[in-house]
């Protein structure tokens, strides 16, 4: 113990223990232990994220493999009119134009995934930057960049959104993804500056500080991770907001229908088929909500679980690690979303 | 051990108002112990410090005092409120309507942390006006005798009572939240660590008032904290807590000039002081245990410098040391110098300032 | 440079102003620092001490440079620090540098360690500042030499946790280690060891003086338990400065402020430091008038205590006293000097000062 | 104090300035703008052009040989003046079509907003109260199957059961054909009878989220020191679980709770769309198809003032229901 | 349940609900004001001119009781004893306002009329300054036409439009006539969002035929609300309902479908201005690709059919037009995809197959985005399957959508696309005589479209230029000018020569294929009858008229009988 210690006049740089070496495989070992394997063990803990992830697995296998294999929905297929389960070919059926309507719902996923990928990188992406940038920086850039979110915000979504989709016909699901979030990002982006503003003010950005560590170190080292949790659970949100109002506007028909969409399939049950009227198209329609709801469960139960994959409490102690701190308050996170 | 301690207790006080047999209150089905068969009895009108380190069990004794342990610990023994009277109240056994009226009427509660015990959103005014009226007592007496005791507490009682919570300075929040536990009456008051989070100015300033309190209202205080030197001047008597057990129970005076138990020698001696000379001051050493590996004997063995092998193996019960003054300790005697006081013996009178 | 202190603040105030008025301009004003002057030696130790709300932390963050003073100048080594910041000054000295020389340990050991860290990595920062070109496993044999050296051995067991998996008192030597490794001047030990329990306070104050002497800094130590101080300074040979609402009201060797309090201030402090020894005196009464500080945004007229002060006069009421050198100290009341007005003036009445 | 009031008002309405100085430049600036596409069309139906600058200037209180400058600022002024040009599509007066659809939305937009809170709190509450019982996982779990349907689609799916098959609720329409408006019970009647499907399939679906947010709430709250105090002050459980635990659980909703009426409004195009009923949602949709941009540049902006508006009221009395607030400055909505 | 009860308690009048797809308090009865002009509640306002009927392909005097063409001349005589709601008589001047405002308003019938007189008080006499084919004319001023331009309500705008047309025709276009003074057996009662309430006139001529009170239109938005009404009886009588097989089957047995030919159907128009459909090798492939019975299958069997010959007749009308010439015609497959001919006639143009894509001689992608009406189901589910086939057959086909507006208001008049779904027939009743769809194919489109065919009007991308084609018999080519041909053809009233010219511009349509159709429609309107309403069997004479539920009223042959 220290004040117990024998020399207390010099003190010089020595290790009392084994020379410590790194190599390139306990890099890749720590970067797998940090961002894979502990995360994972995290994530499986929690009933939500596990079924979550179970759920947008599917859609990523439906997305890569059943698009891959399964045959593209095509008029005449099979027979017409074919009800659920009645043949191999067209296991859910098929539309009056004899279109598989599995073979619908496969093909629409892997746009939709792009979609959705796309979309809540942009909403999260443009949201932490200038939430971050606006919340640290202060001043002047906090007041232009604030009253621009201030004015993205005031603007309504939906509305925005289907005007520019009437005006653009975007086709590329990049881009129907970034469109459908254009204005997502500000109410985002303002709890993130708020954040910000708080943690900008926690002693250890204040020591970074004190120590000249650069801003922008100190926002990916210090901020960012600490943001973490709240931008996963609201990519979450953003990616389910993308399905929701993807679906919505083809269903509309706002939205070119020069890909497959679930929504498209909705709109043919609806007004074509008859789904309505006649109750013999219904499975028509219940094939592509299944398949939305399937989708926005996963997400929202992965956002539910995900914040927790990067609290480092949880973390340690699914690990196995010591903890030697009492006090192990795993926090909830409250997802308040729209739409 | 409990029956001796229990005998010695009920010999050192004369006139109990509360008496805990043997309480303990256990966490996870029983198998972390966090408050380990305590007994104590409190005098009517006295003020007893119990002091302990951090995580020591100090608030669960208080929370005992209330049958107000939080969920979903085992409250186990028993606490008997005015013990020696005809209408002994076994606190542990009482009903719901009961045991709401016996809080805060007869012994009510101060505790750690003032600012999250006003609900933010509610007047201080309301806060008294619904305590008042949750117990049937005539609300308008009761504001007149909160005005006087927010006055007795240096406060401006119609500008306190005006404010919200969070419009009060950390100080004025406690001394608010002492006037709220006392516009019952009530004849005991618990404090768990009523003035950590303040400054020493303000501590020993309501300390001070709260001497005053007692005199004026016939009190009896439980007083909690982790600061011994600080209850030492307004206590009567003084406990020490340690791993969830009292291990040494005196006269206040006696317990800072002449303590017996290592724990409690180590513990004066690694406290700053202004008087002691620096050179003496020693920190204790190690850690303190958690409840679920508590080690056996004594439990302060590990960091103990008299441990014997006994004290490994056997868990020493209190131990009368002196008229009133006990402690769990086999070597009580030997602490005395091998462990010597930093301040007490030669240092004590350049002390004098004033 | 031979005759400029380390450090030297001169009539520094510091204003906070509440954002107000596109068209009203009543805007508040917290003074949380009035016309303090202080200078800090090398191998110096400070102390400030006060009440809650008086100032210090404010006080001690302007003196590192982390708070830009709204008036008064703060002088590292002669330079004026502001005007190295701002580009204005032609001294050889860059704000990189300044920055480096002068450190800060918070209060609360848990909250100054970023939680998604590991310590290793937390340690390796100040290094990467000072030693960019430093190879990473040297940064680690430093890293854990120190952690070692302040007492956390095995340290590379410890350098792979995170800060919550440390107890609060290994919390502090990591936050202490840190500091250190940018090897500073000044290190500002803000409440440094309230947080902890009392049995550790020693233990970590021993630490870190022992460490003064081997990395050659200066401490300001912010307390507001004069013990603390006491034990800080005296064993570092330094100084003591009392605050009060913004001002320092006194300031001096530890043994003679302790010993011989000549600010009433002082004195009220004094009392409410517990004494051990001192258990079974009967208790006083309460040394001042009033029990709450006073609204730093309408500090009180003339001396900024005479609301509290036992001793205080008209005088007091009207006129602000100016800091006198008693021995080594310098205290700012007019007790200070016998031949002041103020002992010719009438004691203040109680009923007609009430603030607000 | 005054003074934050007056600076977020000057704020509220320089937002709703630079919104529609966006959308007017917006909408200007497209390929091919509303005049050069209306022009071709007329140009092209064989109409004369004077009469054809004389119908866009009577459709957008803007002449087309004007400047952009001149073009703003007469639409500026004359939207001061209420004046929102005239519909393409209804050759009504654009503020005549609002005013008639306005009311059917709002009441639908904010009915179901405040079902969704009141759901949201009182089930939150109950779930909170029983924490880890079935009930809770139970509500839990069906509160996060709801949130996983969109509107919509519960919408198709209500009309199908309710409407098509038991045939029990309107699917479409404010009222039915015989019903005038008036204030006589028939007409209340009738207007929430057509109004309980497209309510509905707001609540259901918006509640699901709102009840976990809330349980969160109320769970802390309950884990706090005031309501252990307020306890052992023997307070009545009712006391407790208005006055501490619902009061301090719902202040954090309080503002989620204002701007999703104003984020309703703009969910209602294509709600009106699913159940038909005439609100400024459909009419925004018909005016999109049909590129009737002075209809739509009327609903857009008074979406936006609503979403504005919302979000100014909920800044401004934030301060009146949570005292911690001095004048809103330090916590807003955003 | 509705909680409001159908109708006023004390007062049981018999009505006839039917339904309609505007909001009905949009509607404004004013035909030469654009906006909201009504589709279907006009025809119980307003009394027709005349009506046409299907089966025996003739018009049946109504308004109009006698007409009399006489070269340059055609007379009207206006119906004894009809008035209108105001009690006024309508007569020959009121009729001839009407006529006289379409002389501005740009109706067709102003190409070649000079003048037009009263010479008394129910006779309108129109002049012409040439000699017009007497079909012709009878179908441009008798045909759908409706007596409801009232001398004193419309008086005005003609004064004004003699004077200042600009001024007058703002005017005009501007007034919404909300009220309007019918003609017909119903006049305006109220209207709201949801309804039009009509009630019967004691005194008009046809009064005594029905015997029910009022004539209500509900207003149902879309085609499943339509349906539903039907269907659980909501709506007595529906006009123009596109209804799916299986639907059909679920319907009511009271519940009586009416079907007329439209004369009407889902066609492509290539843009003849696209590098690729400029030329004529590629849109034969297209036709020969397209499986119409294929695609009339997926839409809805029961109502479209699949036209036999891609010619500008419709199909009920080839074979009576076409004679014997009809075997030299090209069918392009009508039940197939004719890969062979279409492969063929593709690669003698320079075209060949890349990676299973079709590519021209630069290499270039044919690229065949074909736009669609978003809302419309049953030609949405159409492009569909004709993608799918031109897919297959590798040409790059993709569907596009857009509001039916949009392709009104944008798409069609600047010609912003390569392929556009829009009639390739003129409508009923004009389209059952070929001079107008051959018209609306090769000259000028109804639809307004800029589809820049060569031979077409100027208002439509073209030159009016010359075609050349394959001889219909034999070898060789022939060189004709379709724009010159139609006018000849409409100046003429020599039978023979009318003839000829339609089997050679129906040629010209088949070889070079203006516009590709694909299916022709069946209009389906409906009926219900059983217990409540007394209705002719579907396919009576009297019912085979366009939109039967506004005409079988006025001839007593839908009356109600009971609850
Ligand atoms: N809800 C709980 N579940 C399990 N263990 C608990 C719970 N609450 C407290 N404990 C444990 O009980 C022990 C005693 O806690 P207690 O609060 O009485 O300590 P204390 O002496 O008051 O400490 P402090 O000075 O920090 O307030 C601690 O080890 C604590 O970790
Ligand atoms: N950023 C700020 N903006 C406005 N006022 C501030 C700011 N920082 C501090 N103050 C005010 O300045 C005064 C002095 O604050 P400071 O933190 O320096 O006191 P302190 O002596 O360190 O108190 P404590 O012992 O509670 O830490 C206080 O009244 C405080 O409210
Ligand atoms: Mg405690
Ligand atoms: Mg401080």
């Amino acid at each position: 113990m220290v004040s117990d210690g024998p020399d207390t006049d010099t003190f010089t740089f020595e290790t009392s223990g084994s020379t410590v070496e790194v190599t390139w495989s306990d890099r890749l070992q720590d970067f797998y232990e940090e961002f894979i394997y502990k995360p994972g063990l995290v994530a499986w803990d929690d009933r939500r994220t596990r079924i979550g992830a179970a759920i947008m697995s599917i859609y990523v296998l439906m997305g890569i493999l059943g698009a891959w294999f399964y045959p593209a929905p095509e008029s005449n297929q099979v027979e017409r009119g074919l009800g659920p389960f009645e043949t191999l070919s067209a296991p859910l059926g098929s539309t009056g134009s004899g279109e598989d309507v599995l073979g619908m719902v496969i093909h629409a996923t892997p746009e939709m995934l792009i979609m959705v990928m796309s979309g809540g990188i942009f909403a999260t992406g443009v949201a932490v930057l200038i939430g971050t940038v606006a919340g640290y920086k202060g001043g002047t850039v906090d007041r232009a960049l604030t009253s621009f979110s201030d004015v993205a915000m005031s603007i309504p979504g939906l509305p925005l959104v289907m005007v520019l989709a009437v005006v653009f016909r975007p086709r590329d699901p990049v881009l129907i993804g970034v469109l459908l979030t254009i204005n997502y990002w500000a109410g985002l982006g303002r709890s993130i500056r708020s954040q910000v503003l708080t943690l900008r003010e926690e002693s250890y950005v204040e020591a970074s500080r004190t120590m000249g560590v650069s801003t922008s170190r100190i926002l990916f080292k210090d901020i960012i991770p600490n943001l973490m949790p709240f931008v996963l659970v609201n990519f979450a949100n953003a990616a389910r907001y993308v399905v929701f109002a993807s679906v919505g506007l083809y269903y509309l028909g706002v939205l070119p229908s020069s890909v497959d969409n679930w929504g498209l399939q909705l709109e043919n049950a609806y007004s074509q088929e008859g789904a309505l009227v006649g109750g013999e198209a219904l499975y028509q329609l219940i094939a592509p909500m299944i398949a939305i709801m399937g989708i926005a469960l996963g997400l929202i139960l992965l956002a539910q679980g995900l914040d927790r994959v990067f609290n480092p409490r949880v973390r340690t102690r699914l690990a196995g690690e010591s903890e030697a701190t009492a006090g192990n308050e795993d926090r909830e996170t409250n997802t308040e979303v729209n739409m | 051990m409990s029956i001796s301690s229990d005998t010695l207790n009920e010999s050192q006080v004369q006139d109990p108002i509360i008496r805990m047999n043997d309480v303990s209150v256990t966490y996870d089905n029983g198998t972390s112990y966090v408050l380990d068969d305590v007994s104590l009895a409190i005098e009517r009108n006295e003020i007893i410090g119990i002091v302990g380190e951090s995580g020591s069990g100090k608030s669960m004794l208080a929370s005992s005092l209330l049958d107000a342990v939080p969920d979903p610990g085992q409250l186990s023994g028993s606490v008997e409120y005015r013990p020696d009277e005809e209408q002994t109240v076994e606190v542990l056994a009482l009903e719901d309507s009961e045991l709401r009226s016996l809080r805060w009427e007869e012994i009510s509660m101060v505790f750690q942390g003032a600012m999250s015990s006003f609900n933010p959103t509610m007047r201080i005014k309301e806060h008294f006006i619904e305590t008042l009226e949750a117990h049937d007592a005539v609300v308008e007496t009761g504001l007149d005798r909160a005005h006087e005791l927010l006055e007795d507490l240096y406060l401006e009682p119609s500008r306190i009572l005006g404010s919200y919570p969070h419009q009060l300075s950390g100080g004025m929040q406690q001394r608010t939240l002492i006037a709220l536990s006392l516009v019952l009456e009530p004849d005991v008051l618990v404090m768990d660590e009523p003035t950590a989070a303040l400054d020493l100015l303000m501590q020993q300033s309501i300390l001070l008032l709260l001497r005053e309190l007692r005199e004026k209202y016939d009190l009896t205080m439980v007083f909690i904290t982790h600061d011994l030197p600080l209850v030492a001047s307004l206590a009567d008597r003084l406990a020490v807590m340690y791993a969830f057990e009292l291990v040494e129970l005196g006269p206040a005076s006696e317990m800072i000039d002449a303590p017996a138990h290592p724990y409690t020698r180590a513990l004066l001696n690694a406290t700053p002081n202004l008087n002691a000379p620096l050179a003496e001051m020693r920190p204790v050493k190690g850690k303190s245990p958690a409840p679920i590996n508590v080690p056996s004997g004594c439990s302060y063995h590990p960091r103990c410098p008299l441990d014997t092998e006994e004290c490994r193996t056997n868990h020493p019960p209190m131990d009368s040391v002196a008229s009133g003054h006990t402690a769990a300790c086999f070597h009580w005697e030997n602490a005395r110098t091998e462990i010597p006081l930093n301040y007490a013996e030669e240092g004590a009178n350049d002390g004098e300032w004033r | 440079m031979s005759t400029d202190p380390l450090l030297r603040l001169e009539d520094v105030a510091v204003h906070f102003e509440n954002e107000s008025g596109l068209l009203t301009d009543e805007s508040e004003v917290v003074r949380a620092v009035d016309g303090v002057s202080l200078s800090i030696e090398e191998n110096d130790v400070v102390s400030l001490v006060g009440e809650s709300g008086c100032g210090k932390t404010t006080l001690g963050k302007t003196a590192i440079g982390l708070q830009r003073p709204t008036a008064g100048h703060v002088t590292y080594r002669g330079h004026d620090i502001w005007s190295i910041r701002d580009g204005k000054s032609d001294a050889d000295l860059s704000w990189q540098e300044i920055r480096q020389s002068l450190q800060i340990i918070h209060q609360d050991p848990g909250s100054s360690l970023n939680p998604n860290r590991r310590i290793l990595s937390i340690l390796s920062e100040p290094l990467r500042q000072v030693n960019p070109e430093l190879e990473t496993s040297e940064r680690r044999e430093r890293i854990y030499s120190l952690l070692e050296r302040v007492g956390m051995s095995p340290a590379q067991d410890f350098a792979d946790r995170y800060p919550h998996q440390l107890s609060g008192g290994e919390q502090q030597r990591v936050v202490l280690s840190r500091a250190l490794l940018m090897n500073p001047d000044v290190i500002l030990a803000d409440e440094a060891i309230s947080a902890l329990d009392v049995s550790l306070r020693v233990e970590m104050m021993d630490l870190m003086l022992e460490l003064q002497a081997v990395f050659d800094t200066s401490y300001i130590f912010i307390s507001h338990d004069l013990s603390n101080a006491r034990y800080f300074t005296q064993h570092g040979d330094g100084k003591i400065g009392v605050m009060y609402l913004g001002e320092l009201t006194e300031v001096g060797p530890a043994k003679q402020l302790i010993e011989d309090p000549q600010h009433p201030y002082t004195s009220v402090l004094r009392w409410a430091t517990p004494d051990l020894a001192a258990v079974d005196t009967a208790p006083q009464e309460l040394p001042m008038r009033k029990i709450d500080v006073p609204d730093p945004v309408n500090p009180p007229s003339g001396c900024r205590f005479h609301t509290r002060c036992p001793e205080a006069r008209e005088h007091c009421r009207t006129t602000d006293p100016q800091p006198v050198p008693v021995e080594e100290s310098s205290v700012r009341c007019f007790r200070a000097r016998s031949t002041s007005p103020y002992w010719d003036s009438e004691p203040i009445e109680e009923d007609e000062d009430a603030t607000d | 104090m005054n003074n934050y009031y007056l600076k977020r008002t000057i704020r509220a309405v320089l937002t709703v300035w630079i919104v529609i100085t966006v959308t007017f430049g917006m909408i200007r600036l497209l390929p091919g703008g509303p005049l050069e596409q209306l022009r071709g069309k007329l140009l092209r139906q064989g109409v004369s052009p004077s009469r054809v600058n004389a119908m866009i200037e009577s459709y957008q209180n803007v002449r087309p040989n004007q400047s952009l400058p001149e073009q703003y600022y007469e639409y500026m002024t004359a939207l001061l003046t209420g004046d929102m040009g005239q519909s393409f599509l209804q050759k009504e007066p654009v503020t005549a079509i609002i005013g008639d659809a306005l009311p059917w939305t709002v009441f639908v937009m904010a009915t179901s907003t405040l079902l969704i809170f009141l759901i949201a709190i009182v089930w939150g509450a109950l779930m909170a109260y029983r924490e880890g019982s079935t009930f809770d996982l139970a509500s839990s779990s069906a509160s996060i199957l709801f949130a996983a349907m969109p509107f919509y689609v519960l919408g198709i799916v209500l009309i199908i059961v309710f409407g098509y098959q038991l045939e029990l609720l309107p699917t479409s329409h404010r009222l039915s054909p015989d019903v005038e408006p008036g204030l006589s019970l028939l007409f209340v009647l009738d207007a929430i009878d057509h109004a309980i499907l497209p309510i509905a399939s707001m609540v259901l679906t918006g509640a699901g989220l709102q009840v976990l947010a809330m349980r969160g709430n109320a769970i802390q709250v309950l884990g706090s020191d005031f309501v252990r105090v307020a306890r052992l002050r023997g307070l009545s459980d009712r006391r407790i679980s208005v006055r501490y635990v619902a009061r301090n659980a719902i202040l954090p909703m309080y503002t989620g709770f204002l701007t999703l009426i104003g984020f309703n409004l703009g969910g209602s195009i294509i709600l009106e769309q699913v159940f038909s009923y005439p609100g400024i949602g459909y009419y925004m949709f018909q005016a999109l198809e049909a590129r009737d941009y002075p209809l739509m540049m009327g609903i857009f902006l008074i979406i936006t003032i609503a979403l504005v508006l919302a979000v100014y009221i909920a800044d401004l009395t934030y301060g009146l229901i949570d005292p911690r607030v001095k004048s809103g400055d330090s916590r807003e909505t955003y | 349940a509705n909680l409001v009860n159908n109708g006023d308690d004390e007062n049981e009048s018999p009505r006839h609900v039917s339904h309609v797809n505007q909001v009905p308090a949009d509607i404004q009865w004013n035909s030469s004001n654009p906006a909201n002009t009504p589709q279907i509640t006009n025809r119980a306002l307003f009394d027709p001119f005349v009506k046409y009927n299907f089966k025996t392909s003739e018009f049946i005097p109504y308004a109009i009781s006698e007409w009399n063409f006489g070269g340059n001349t055609f007379e009207l005589t206006v119906r004894d004893g009809l008035t209108w709601s105001n009690g006024d008589d309508v007569t020959a001047s009121d009729i001839a306002t009407q006529l006289r405002i379409g002389l501005y308003t740009g109706e067709p019938y102003a190409d070649f009329t000079e003048s037009i007189k009263t010479p008394d008080d129910s006779t309108v006499r129109l002049q012409f300054d040439s000699t017009v084919n007497e079909q012709i004319v009878t179908f441009q001023i008798l045909a759908d036409r409706f007596v409801h331009q009232k001398e004193s309500e419309f008086g005005t705008y003609l004064e004004t439009l003699k004077n200042d047309e600009q001024k007058g025709l703002k005017e005009l276009g501007d007034f919404a006539y909300r009220e309007p003074i019918a003609s017909g057996p119903f006049e305006h009662d109220s209207v709201g969002q949801e309804q039009l309430r009509l009630t019967l006139r004691d005194d008009h001529p046809d009064a005594d035929n029905i015997n029910f009170d009022e004539y209500v239109f509900e207003y149902r938005e879309s085609n499943q609300q339509a349906q539903q009404a039907l269907q659980n009886g909501a709506i007595d009588s529906a006009f123009s309902l596109f209804v799916q097989t299986d639907i059909l089957e679920n319907f009511p047995k009271k519940v009586t479908q009416i079907q007329t030919p439209s004369n009407w159907g889902y066609g492509l128009y290539p843009n003849h201005s696209d590098p690729h459909l400029s030329d004529r090798a590629v849109r034969q492939a297209i036709q020969y690709v397209i499986n119409r019975a294929q695609v009339r299958d997926n839409v809805s069997p029961d109502s479209k059919t699949a036209p036999e010959y891609p010619v500008g007749i419709a199909s009920d009308n080839q074979q009576e037009w076409l004679g014997d010439a009809i075997d030299d015609f090209d069918t392009y497959g009508v039940d197939s995809t004719a890969t062979e001919q279409a492969t063929q006639v593709l690669e003698e143009a320079g075209y060949k197959k890349q990676n299973g894509t079709w590519v021209d001689s630069d290499g270039e992608t044919v690229e065949l985005p074909i736009m669609v009406p978003s809302d419309w189901s049953d030609w949405n589910t159409a492009t569909d399957t004709v993608v799918d086939q031109l897919s297959q057959f590798g040409f790059q086909a993709t569907k596009e959508t857009r509001s039916y507006d949009a392709m009104l208001g944008n798409v069609f008049p600047n010609g912003d696309f390569v392929v556009a779904a829009a009639g390739w027939l003129y409508g009923s009743p004009q389209g059952s005589f070929p001079y107008f769809s051959l018209h609306h194919q090769l000259v000028k489109n109804n639809d307004a479209v800029t589809y820049n065919y060569p031979a077409a009007d100027g208002s439509r991308g073209g030159n009016r230029e010359d075609v050349t084609v394959p001889a219909r018999s034999g070898s060789g080519t022939i060189t004709v000018n379709p724009a010159e041909r139609l006018s000849e053809l409409a100046g003429s009233t020599d039978e023979s020569t009318v003839n000829e010219i339609t089997v050679e511009q129906a040629w010209v349509t088949n070889q070079d294929l203006p516009m590709l159709p694909v299916l022709e429609k069946v209009e389906q309107t409906f009926i219900t009858g059983g217990e409540e309403w007394d209705i002719p069997k579907p396919d009576a004479e009297v019912a085979q008229v366009q939109w039967a539920n506004t005409w079988l009223p006025r001839q007593g042959e839908m009356q109600y009988t009971g609850n």
